[in-house]
């Protein structure tokens, strides 16, 4: 095996054979164009997928494999390959070697006919039928993919009843506030003490707000805000509420007052309003 | 069939982004036998298979969902403008179909079924969620232990893990192949 | 009645996001007379007419739109609130990860790490019982702490904290691309 033969631009293409195969495999007859390699290593996804190929070529039975024959059109497609990676092909090499070893131990005299159990070509026969299986499935788990691939399914939440009707329903300022004054008057009766929690930038709440949109869809307005740590930080996600109602970045929905308040982004936000907001 | 029941399937499955299951549609529904559902499912599910329909309601990772028909591709994607959907590169098929047919399983025993190191499709299907990350073995290095997602059988349009290719199948393929050889 | 015209603004009208205009379906479908094209709106439209039908096609904004109707409005609610205590957001994960390697450790802590505040997920893994408080920390405030549960390990199929897959570990997966892109 010569590691790194450079040859010039020619990765791509296996060149055409120089020297033409002296021996065609005396079990079948294989036409000469047939076995001009013109498959790039790439192509194969491992040994095993090569020695299937060159199997199969052959039109060999995978029980009764010719290793003598398949040892040298292995190692022939090796040489053939411009750069060998050692440390990336050294599955190819392993089992070069496993070829080699089995070749050599089938030359070997036997005082008696080798049993089915004793073939050293079984350990390798084995494999490739468990491969072969894979490959199988493979070939049918991807007709399943190219069907699937070809349906659509929608990603986004349709719309619910008449949107229409939903557009009569939308909160007005006054609407929010008063819920929020509401609010307010609870949690300060809830609140003995008012931890000073970490400053809030409207910034990072609006932030916050658009991403849990992003990736929720919606928000039950109410229990976000219960959720708030302070009341400072409840305060400014109110605020940073309303800034987004008035940038036309949300849409924010109430069917009756004291209800819950749904929030969803709008389609026709403008982008750069969502990552905060400029004050002049 | 009980229609009105038939009509809030119908919107549930409408509702939904991901395949609707039968737990779901318990839990929002509450007290409603099985069957009735069942039945109510098949009815529109019929509903949706005459030819001129555009949608269908198929069965995919345990539950129920809309989808366009194969035959219809183009035009979805003439109307989103967009190209058609890149399928997986073989050596990730290869190694997802080894990780279903014999999860849970290690990377160690991937490479061996393969004869090459497999970590790159590794990487590539558990960044697509096609297999997950399910624990450790109990094995000298402790490896970890992969099996293959819900989003795998979607991604397939399988039901369940049992609507793999079967064994038998796969034999019988093989025997086919045999016989065009010999 | 042509059919394959029906089912195809069946396709688009499914997979619009807003509602489908007359010149948004010339776009795609190129030169169909627009009578041709009304006539088989208004028999698709016919199709999800009858009670039994859950959705429907309105039209909507100078365009058509797949909607539920009206009258399943409670179903979709309720729907719509299972999809939200299913769904594990990114932002919980997030936390959830932060919490699982860092553990014990406070809000202040996480929210530091993930340079947003928390609280939100924090409440959202405390109620899906993947995290728990365990005490105190003596530090100014006394902040509570964090740790994961039990039904953690359980839904990740860990059998103690130590399987978490480790810092070489997903390292090795994640480097590997640069070798076999070489």
């Amino acid at each position: 095996m010569e590691p790194e033969v450079p040859v010039a631009q020619e990765t791509e293409k296996v060149p055409e054979p120089q020297e033409v195969q002296e021996e065609t495999a005396a079990t079948q007859p294989a036409s000469p164009s047939e076995d001009s390699y013109q498959v790039k290593l790439e192509i194969f996804e491992g040994p095993l997928d090569l020695l299937l190929y060159l199997i199969r070529k052959k039109k060999i039975d995978i029980h009764d494999i010719p290793i003598a024959v398949i040892t040298r059109d292995y190692l022939e497609y090796l040489e053939r390959k411009d750069q060998i990676n050692l440390d990336r092909e050294a599955e190819f090499l392993f089992i070069a070697a496993l070829l080699i070893y089995i070749k050599s131990q089938m030359l070997l005299p036997r005082e008696q006919e080798v049993s089915q159990e004793e073939d050293p070509r079984r350990i390798l026969v084995d494999r490739l039928l468990e491969y072969q299986k894979v490959k199988i499935a493979c070939s049918m788990l991807r007709e399943k993919e190219e069907d699937q691939l070809m349906r659509w399914k929608r990603t986004f939440l349709p719309p619910v009843a008449r949107p229409d009707e939903l557009d009569l329903l939308e909160v007005s300022l006054f609407d929010l506030a008063e819920t929020f004054f509401l609010i307010m008057k609870r949690k300060e009766r809830e609140n003995f003490r008012v931890i000073k929690g970490k400053d809030v930038s409207v910034e990072e709440k609006i932030k916050e707000i658009v991403d849990y949109l992003e990736k929720n869809g919606q928000m039950d307005f109410l229990e976000y805000f219960s959720s708030q740590e302070t009341l400072e930080e409840a305060l400014v996600s109110f605020f940073c509420l309303l800034e987004l109602i008035k940038n036309h970045v949300v849409i924010a929905l109430q069917e009756q007052l004291f209800q819950t308040i749904r929030v969803w982004l709008r389609k026709d936000r403008s982008p750069h309003l969502t990552h905060g907001h400029s004050h002049e | 069939m009980n229609e009105q029941l038939k009509a809030i399937l119908e919107v549930l499955i409408f509702m939904s982004q991901d395949p609707l299951t039968m737990k779901k549609i318990k839990e929002v529904l509450g007290e409603v036998p099985e069957e009735e559902i069942n039945a109510a499912l098949e009815a529109l599910r019929q509903d949706y298979s005459p030819a001129d329909r555009g949608i269908q309601i198929i069965q995919s990772g345990g539950g129920y969902i809309f989808t366009t028909k194969p035959e219809h591709d183009q035009w979805v994607r003439r109307f989103l403008q967009v190209e058609k959907k890149t399928k997986l590169s073989s050596a990730a098929l290869e190694t997802l179909s080894i990780i279903a047919y014999h999860q849970p399983i290690t990377q160690a025993e991937i490479a061996a079924i393969r004869g090459v190191d497999s970590t790159y499709s590794v990487k590539t299907l558990l960044q697509k969620k096609l297999i997950k990350i399910v624990g450790r073995k109990k094995a000298p290095g402790n490896p970890l232990v992969y099996r293959t997602t819900e989003k795998f059988l979607q991604y397939f349009g399988l039901n369940s893990l049992d609507d793999l290719p079967k064994e038998e199948e796969i034999r019988k393929i093989l025997e086919e192949e045999k016989q065009t050889v010999s």
